[in-house]
């Protein structure tokens, strides 16, 4: 796997259908909350009005350098964890710049993101931001343990770490997925999977009734946009990595849009089944439940 | 029989001597305790070197020098008493005039007076 | 007495016995030797011809272990330096002097002065005839001190032998050394009595250098003991 | 050649001659008796220098013109010869240095001290029995007079109970002589040995005279009198009471333990280790220095008693071994106790007054480390050579209970000297006597000297002949100069040595020298920011520096260890600079000294008595043989190497020593000093491979260390305020990974551990550079006191950001090479549970990182802080060669690995990684570093220019300008989000920071601090009970030897 | 019969323990110190009859008699100031 220039446009193609795919896919998730809530919810389109106002607005201040960047690390994060993934198995123009790096690759890359982005709000100097970022990174932290274990459990399983090959072993049925054939591992990073969508009962970190003004609302305008569009792509970004370790992956378009759908309104029922954690309290959720099942995975591979 | 008899006087004396030494709190009375017991030592290296039935190792008329090796005794523990004697002497003296010492320091000879120094 | 007296006298007691039970194997174990042991015997059969002295003990103390004798000396004239030191930084208070428990009288006084020359040649008689008789330099020694002794009890006061004393001492001392040194120039070694002739067996002169020895021996010993003596009686005002 | 019995006469002869002097001429009196003893030292060195080179035979002094054993006879060989020297030489240094009491008390107290070293020397001179006692006695009263030079009222106490004493050992002496004479018809020692005595029979003469002997020997715990003496003497005359008492009474021990036979060895090798432990324990509870000193001395005359009792197994060693920690013992602490004569107060804390006068201050370090036997000084030969006697004869507790004990006694000397250097003292500084200190100086130079001469008698390297430890102690004569000027100096040295040497590396000593003597001088180009002379900062460094040298590059087990105890040293010194560094650098060097004992036991275990071996061969070897031994060899070896990688359980030390150490040092330390253990472990597991106790696997037990000391250390440094510490914690965790890495023992471990080699000691000197530089700007450590120091210090603030990037492991930086080379690790290997711990601990280094840079760069500046200034150039520039490296390393990882990785390979026969191009394949996965750089480069770039094509038109605001709970703040104090700043963990995992490990650790010192303060009230300070004491030891060792005997 | 030399030894060496045993218990010092000269001088004897003559004065001479005089001598001076050296 060498890099051919022919892999640029692809790749934009790649992310150009994610991206619509994100603005729809949210959009109809807040809507079928909002009727499941007797409600009329947000018109489909509402992220791509929202994203255009942002961009449009002139009025803008910054904290600093670090400020200034911290959504382009965010959103740097999201599109390279896109890129560095194949998305869709077997398609030349869908593998995208995985030979970069293996799984390894995409799972550290995850915190490029965040780490900008905490670097980012910090700088605004609100307490607030500081108050989100050491929840998050703390419940971060205890959440991603269970999808490491059970990312360890398939890579022995399946011996590579190269995610096509992952992939191209879970094909042929149903039950060569990752699901049927190590459900241990698919539980324990679905703790993971769960715990960092941002969703309840893990949100205590956006917090948005108990601090009103956290890290989001400090940014505006085209931050603001910068970030909403990292905001579409990183949680599919994330949902294309398990779909592909645990969920055969998807050898074709449609396949991915229904799988990613899927995946994630798994998060969104049990938000809708618990109430939220404090931080403290799903730091030891996870480790409480999550670790012993990861570790189980492991050690019954 | 004699030798024995008389190394066990020594050593009796040096068992008083000792604990005189070790059990009066008089600081003179603790030297005391030491000569005695100094002079049992003495009375041992003595009775060490005697061979029943000889004489003193002098050559003179009484003993020829052709015979002195079947008629002395041994001259040797002798030698080492003599020396041994007035070693004693030294060191009692010098702890008479430590004893003297430690008396104008605290006007008193109590040895459990004297624990400053400790741990 | 206290308890705590008492509990030290048991434990010693203890110890004691326990010491004695080492003592008494020590004393049923031994026998003694039927003949003289090999140094025994060498010196019963060699001391005529090595040195030339009657009394055995006088050669072995002069000659064979002259070194111990040396230090015994040695130990002397420590002891009377530093019981110097100790009462030299202690003086008695002014106007007590003497030993305190015998009245120094007339009777004293007289008898000392008759006493002092005959004790004086009576300790000399005994170092010089060391190497014949039995006695010899410690023994003159102590007899000599004990002249020193009458003279002090009969008139605390006088002080002028001091000088005389510590001279006696020191030269005696040196002699004895520098005739040590003389036995590795001129005989067998350190302290080898043969650097003089050893002369006509029983004779007062002969032996070597043990009658010589014998006298600085019996000097040094003397003005040691006497030091001593001295330094006990010394008072503020010397 | 002069006869040595004129030692004797000359010594008596002044003696006797200075009572014709005038008692007024006091300075006469003086003249003569220094020049006496300086006739005396000259004989004495003059045989010693003879005897040395062969060119005359050992001697045999007749008296009386009459062969031995008819008459006294003396007899002079090496060993008299050695100790003649030590102990006229302590003489005539001591008479200089008590002038003024010799003076004060007369001609008498000359006589005294004259005739004391003259019968000092008899006693090792003589071949009688009788004639040693009289010497003794001669000692003994001669002792009874010095004592009273002293200034103490109390001394004169002691010297009675020390009358009283020697009284007893006097009539037990007489006793055994004359039954021992009874029994051998003879008093010639010579002739005694010709016989040796049973343990039965008429071996009860022969136990009283070895029983009177060691009583001089102040046998713990019949020796409450001694330490009075010690306590209480003028310390003139204690250096002799110490030096040269102690010296000659064991050697005449040691004439009667020869003659007696062999069968007594092991009672003396009991009663001197009874006595060094006890006393060294006994000694940490001392408050009064001088006593402290005497337990001191009565403990190094216990061990070299016990030295004494191997003699059977020491053969031709013997006198080496012996006699190179005895005259050790007598220069270093007749040296200290002339240090004490020189400082005012009697409390430990009050020698920080030497601090006046650099000189002193070295001294003191210097006698310190002769004592503890650190190299270069001959114990430190003697220690090597006698731990390898003792495994090769099987006498392991003997070898457990010496390095128990010495490592106690390092312990409270080590004390010792850090509140010499650290504490203050009340008492005003007196000026110190020229006289005095040049004595002192004299001690310390001899001290060197023997160093250098048993260096150059040892089978084995002078230590003093090697290139970098000469250039380091070069360093002493440089201290007049400006700092700046040695800084080039040193700099220059560590890269011209480095260059010198390269060409002899193989790939891994060349990763471990580039990082240890390339990364120093680039650590040391922050020194240059320091301004004045910086006395005592070269030397130390560079002492540790040439022990990392010497380190890599040695091949015999003995070079390794002489480098290492030399690496130690240095930075015990360094360490202890620190502000607040004198619990940790003893704490600190208390764990390397146990550190290196073990791996003193290891190598000497592996040796099986033949040293020294050739390192890697011999070390294969014995594992390849399955020599029982081996599995235990590597225990101990890695427990030792694991003391300096400060693994969990033995890394108490490390965050104090580490937070506390200065700007410049801290980066030496973290980022360099601890991979010395690493290299250590490196050597370990390349040669030994997987060892086994049972059916333990003891890499496996190393992995779960790793692993365990990687969560933990993480876990910890979340949980700190200061921002050192912090650093100290993750050196903690990185460390651990390594540890783990190597300990997986598979080809892609061993690459991620060197990559940690590397990247750790670029981001960890960084960080703690940046760090140190903010500290010398706001004064504290403590982060919350920080905040918004990002515009004031961009510097700092990018090297902390590109270290923490590095650090955490997130792309594009090196730090993920380290990630995925540990993927690819673990994969390949069978343990699966540590494995769990290391995952949870990737993510735990990212929140401490973050944590350091958020409250020290961002949130809210405090008023106090507003000026500052970027911090000084010098601690700048290397940052930013850090960061431009950790930028290199990460784009071209190959550059530095690529060698190792084949040469790796060597050992495990496989290459699995695969480096084409730029990329690097792996049996699992595939990373290609340039690559992943470009593409993050590229979208960032792109996204950064979208954000500006939709305007630049952002309004600067200050960082103050934020709204809160719909307020305006006013205060950014209270704005600072920083203080216990994860709170929510430290609610759910707290309790893994339960410091067991120091809680562990501080029940040792106390049940060890309160044994002693239990024990030593036994020394009731009443002569009497000390005179039951002695009685009790003979009854009791009597007893014992009975029982055994039966 | 007990042989004369045998009897001396017996009968001096009781008289010795004997005044070693009054120097141990009496109260008063100089009573001990004069029976510890006792002891010397029967000691003396003892070595007179182990054919010992050397011995046997130097005993006499120093042991019991210049010992005892240092005694008393420095218990004199400790009486004189003030002691009590009971």
């Amino acid at each position: 796997m060498t890099f051919q220039w022919i892999q640029i446009p692809y790749a934009l193609l790649t992310l150009f259908i994610i991206l619509n795919y994100g603005m729809l896919m949210t959009a109809l998730i807040q809507k079928i909350g909002a009727r499941v809530g007797g409600r009329y919810g947000i018109p489909i389109w509402q992220n791509y009005i929202d994203l255009l106002k942002n961009i449009a607005l002139r009025s803008k201040i910054s904290h600093g350098v670090m400020f200034y960047l911290g959504p382009v690390f965010r959103l740097t994060g999201g599109i390279g964890l896109i890129l560095f993934v194949p998305t869709i198995y077997g398609s030349v123009m869908h593998q995208n710049f995985s030979f970069a790096g293996d799984l390894i690759l995409a799972l550290y890359f995850v915190f490029f993101g965040t780490l900008g982005m905490a670097l980012g709000a910090a700088e605004s100097g609100h307490p607030h931001s500081a108050i989100g970022v050491s929840r998050g990174l703390s419940q971060v932290t205890a959440a991603e343990l269970p999808l490491a274990l059970g990312v360890f459990a398939i890579s022995l399983q399946y011996q590579t770490l190269n995610i096509t090959d992952i992939v191209a072993a879970q094909q042929g049925s149903i039950f060569n997925w990752t699901l049927f054939t190590n459900p241990l591992a698919t539980v324990a990073a679905m703790f993971a999977f769960v715990g960092t969508m941002m969703r309840a009962p893990f949100d205590v970190v956006l917090a948005p009734q108990e601090i009103p003004i956290g890290p989001p609302t400090e940014y505006h305008s085209s931050y603001l946009a910068l970030m909403q569009t990292n905001r579409v792509l990183y949680p599919i970004a994330k949902t294309v990595i398990y779909m592909n370790l645990f969920f055969g992956g998807a050898t074709s378009w449609p396949e991915f849009f229904v799988k990613i759908f899927a995946i994630y309104m798994v998060s969104v029922f049990i938000g809708v089944v618990y109430p939220r954690f404090r931080v403290e309290q799903s730091i030891q959720f996870f480790l409480k439940w999550g670790l012993p099942v990861g570790v189980l995975a492991i050690l019954m591979v | 029989m004699l030798p024995q008899i008389a190394m066990a006087t020594g050593f009796v004396l040096i068992l008083m001597g000792l604990y005189g030494a070790l059990t009066h709190r008089n600081i003179l009375r603790m030297i005391v305790g030491f000569t005695i017991a100094d002079t049992g030592v003495n009375v041992v290296l003595v009775s060490v070197g005697y061979l029943p039935g000889r004489t003193a190792p002098i050559l003179d008329s009484a003993v020829p020098v052709a015979d002195a090796a079947t008629r002395i005794i041994d001259p040797v523990p002798q030698a080492l008493v003599l020396t041994a004697i007035v070693i004693g002497l030294g060191v009692t003296a010098l702890m008479l005039a430590y004893a003297y010492r430690l008396f104008r320091a605290r006007h008193s000879l109590d040895i459990s007076n004297f624990t400053e120094l400790k741990w | 007495m206290t308890s705590n007296f008492t509990s030290r006298a048991a434990v010693a007691l203890v110890l004691l016995l326990l010491l004695g039970t080492a003592f008494w194997s020590l004393t049923t174990g031994y026998s003694a030797d039927a003949a003289l042991n090999r140094t025994a015997e060498y010196y019963a059969v060699n001391t005529p011809a090595e040195t030339g002295a009657q009394n055995v003990v006088t050669a072995i103390i002069v000659t064979y272990r002259g070194l111990d004798t040396l230090g015994e000396v040695t130990v002397l004239f420590l002891t009377a330096a530093i019981v110097a030191l100790v009462l030299g930084q202690s003086k008695a208070p002014r106007g007590a002097s003497g030993s305190g428990f015998l009245p120094s009288g007339e009777l004293l006084q007289t008898g000392t002065k008759m006493l002092l020359p005959l004790i004086l040649m009576f300790g000399a008689y005994i170092f010089v005839n060391g190497h014949l008789t039995p006695g010899g330099g410690f023994q003159g020694g102590a007899v000599l001190a004990s002249g020193m002794l009458l003279l002090l009890l009969a008139d605390p006061g006088k002080r002028f032998r001091k000088a005389v004393i510590h001279r006696v001492e020191s030269l005696s001392g040196l002699f004895y050394v520098l005739i040590g040194l003389a036995g590795m120039a001129w005989a067998g070694g350190f302290l080898d009595n043969r650097i003089l002739p050893l002369g006509q067996f029983g004779q007062i002169l002969s032996a070597g250098a043990i009658p010589l020895i014998y006298t600085l021996i019996g000097l040094k010993v003397g003005a040691e003991f006497s030091s001593i003596l001295e330094s006990l009686e010394e008072t503020e005002d010397a | 050649m002069v006869s040595a019995i004129f030692i004797i006469a000359v010594g008596l002869g002044t003696a006797f001659l200075l009572g014709l002097v005038k008692s007024d001429q006091k300075g006469f009196a003086f003249t003569l008796t220094v020049a006496a003893l300086a006739v005396m030292t000259w004989i004495a060195y003059d045989w010693t220098v003879a005897l040395s080179r062969g060119t005359v035979e050992p001697a045999t002094i007749l008296t009386a013109g009459t062969q031995p054993p008819f008459a006294i006879n003396l007899h002079i060989g090496l060993a008299e010869a050695w100790l003649l020297t030590v102990i006229n030489a302590t003489g005539l240094l001591a008479a200089f240095y008590m002038r003024a009491a010799l003076c004060r008390l007369g001609k008498g107290a000359m006589s005294v001290l004259l005739v004391m070293v003259m019968a000092l020397s008899g006693l090792v001179l003589t071949r009688d029995v009788f004639n040693l006692f009289v010497f003794f006695e001669l000692i003994v009263i001669a002792t009874g007079g010095l004592v009273l030079l002293s200034e103490d009222a109390r001394a004169v106490a002691a010297g009675f109970k020390y009358l009283v004493v020697s009284q007893i050992v006097s009539i037990l002496l007489l006793i055994g002589i004359i039954f021992t004479y009874h029994a051998n018809g003879s008093l010639n020692i010579d002739d005694i040995a010709a016989v040796p005595f049973g343990l039965q029979g008429a071996s009860l003469a022969m136990f009283l005279v070895l029983m009177a002997l060691v009583l001089e020997l102040k046998p713990f715990p019949a020796n409450g009198w001694a330490l009075d003496i010690y306590e209480s003497a003028h310390p003139g005359f204690s250096a002799i009471f110490s030096a040269a008492s102690g010296t000659a009474a064991l050697f005449a021990a040691d004439k009667l333990v020869a003659a007696a036979g062999p069968a007594w060895l092991p009672l003396m090798t009991v009663i001197g280790l009874f006595t060094f432990l006890g006393s060294n324990v006994l000694a940490l509870k001392q408050d009064n220095d001088r006593r402290l000193l005497g337990y001191s001395s009565v403990a190094q005359i216990g061990l070299v008693f016990a030295i004494v009792g191997q003699r059977d197994i020491l053969g031709e060693g013997y006198l080496f071994v012996a006699g190179g920690v005895l005259i050790t013992h007598a220069v270093a602490k007749a040296g200290l106790y002339w240090i004490s004569g020189l400082v005012p107060g009697r409390g430990l804390a009050d020698w920080a007054i030497l601090r006046a006068n650099p000189v002193l201050v070295f001294a003191f370090a210097s006698f310190v480390a002769m004592l503890v036997g650190l190299p270069p000084f001959p114990g430190f030969y003697a220690k090597w050579d006698l731990m390898h006697a003792l495994a090769g004869s099987g006498r392991f507790w003997i070898m457990a209970l010496i390095l128990a004990g010495a490592l106690v006694e390092a312990g409270y000397m080590f004390r010792f000297f850090g509140y010499a250097i650290k504490r203050e003292t009340q008492e005003r500084f007196p000026g110190f006597a020229v006289d005095k200190v040049a004595v002192v100086v004299a001690a310390l130079a001899a001290g060197w000297a023997l160093g250098f001469v048993w260096g150059g008698i040892s089978l084995n390297p002078n230590l003093l002949t090697l290139v970098p430890v000469l250039f380091a102690l070069l360093f002493i004569v440089l201290e007049p100069l400006p700092a700046w000027v040695k800084n080039i100096i040193a700099i220059v040295g560590l890269v011209g040595w480095f260059w010198f040497r390269m060409g002899n590396y193989d790939p891994l000593q060349m990763i471990f020298a580039a990082v240890m003597l390339v990364g120093g001088a680039v650590i040391l180009i922050a020194s240059f920011y320091e301004h004045g002379r910086r006395i005592g900062f070269y030397v130390p460094t560079m002492l540790m520096y040439a022990g990392l040298a010497l380190l890599i590059e040695a091949q015999t087990s003995f070079d390794f260890f002489a480098a290492w105890e030399v690496l130690t040293i240095g930075s015990y010194f360094l360490i202890l600079r620190g502000r607040m560094g004198e619990p940790h650098a003893l704490s600190y060097i208390l764990f390397s000294l146990g550190g290196a004992f073990l791996i003193l036991a290891g190598f000497a275990l592996a040796s099986t008595g033949v040293q020294p071996f050739e390192l890697k061969s011999g070390l294969s070897a014995i594992a390849e043989a399955s020599v029982p031994a081996a599995p235990w060899v590597f225990a101990l070896l890695a427990v030792g190497f694991m003391t300096k990688t400060a693994s969990i359980g033995l890394h108490i030390w490390l965050p104090g020593a580490h937070a506390e150490a200065e700007t410049d040092v801290s980066p030496m330390v973290s980022g360099i000093l601890l991979k010395a253990g690493l290299y250590g472990l490196f050597l370990l597991v390349m040669t030994m491979g997987r060892q086994k106790i049972g059916s333990i696997d003891l890499t496996e037990v190393l992995v779960w260390i790793g692993a365990i000391s990687a969560l933990l250390g993480g876990v910890m440094a979340i949980f700190q305020e200061d921002a050192k510490r912090l650093l100290a914690y993750s050196s903690i965790s990185q460390l651990g990974y390594a540890v783990f890495g190597l300990a997986l023992m598979n080809h892609v471990g061993w690459l991620l551990a060197l990559m940690f080699v590397i990247n750790h000691y670029i981001y960890k000197s960084m960080l703690f550079l940046a760090v140190g530089g903010v500290y010398k700007r706001t004064g504290t450590k403590l982060m919350y006191k920080m905040g918004g120091l990002i515009t004031l210090m961009p510097f700092t603030f990018v090297s902390v950001l590109i270290g923490i990037i590095a650090m955490s492991g997130v792309p594009p930086l090196s730090g993920f090479g380290g990630r995925w080379l540990f993927y690819n690790a673990i994969m390949a290997s069978d343990l699966r549970l540590p494995m769990v711990l290391i995952f949870i601990s990737g993510p735990i280094g990212f929140l401490y990182l973050f944590r350091l840079i958020h409250t020290i760069f961002f949130g809210q500046l405090k008023d106090e802080h507003r000026k500052l200034k970027e911090a000084p150039v010098w601690l700048v520039i290397p940052q930013m060669m850090f960061v431009l490296a950790l930028l290199a390393f990460a784009v071209l990882p190959g550059m530095a690995l690529q060698k190792v990785d084949a040469y790796i390979g060597t050992f495990f026969g496989d290459q699995p990684l695969v480096w084409s191009g730029r990329a690097i394949t792996s049996t699992y996965g595939y990373w290609s570093p340039v690559a992943v750089m470009v593409v993050i480069g590229v979208i960032f770039v792109a996204v950064l220019l979208l954000l500006m094509s939709m305007g630049l038109n952002a309004q600067k605001v200050k960082q103050f300008n934020i709204v809160f709970s719909a307020e305006r703040p006013f205060k950014p104090q209270t704005t600072h989000f920083a203080w216990n700043f994860f709170a929510p963990y430290r609610k759910a995992v707290g309790f893994l920071v339960m410091p067991l490990v120091t809680t562990f650790w501080g029940a040792v010192t106390d049940t060890l601090h309160s044994t002693a303060d239990f024990t030593r009230r036994l020394y009731t300070g009443n002569g009497q009970t000390y005179a039951v004491q002695v009685l009790v030891f003979v009854v009791a060792v009597y007893l014992i030897v009975l029982g055994g005997a039966q | 019969m007990i042989a004369l030399p045998l009897a001396a030894v017996i009968g001096f060496g009781l008289a010795a323990i004997a005044a070693a045993f009054v120097a141990l218990v009496t109260r008063t010092t100089p009573v001990a110190v004069i029976a510890a000269g006792l002891v010397s001088l029967f000691a003396s004897v003892i070595f007179l009859v182990l054919a010992a003559p050397d011995v046997a004065m130097t005993e006499a001479a120093i042991g019991s008699g210049l010992t005892t005089f240092l005694f008393f001598y420095v218990m004199g001076r400790i009486r004189r100031e003030g002691g009590n050296d009971q």
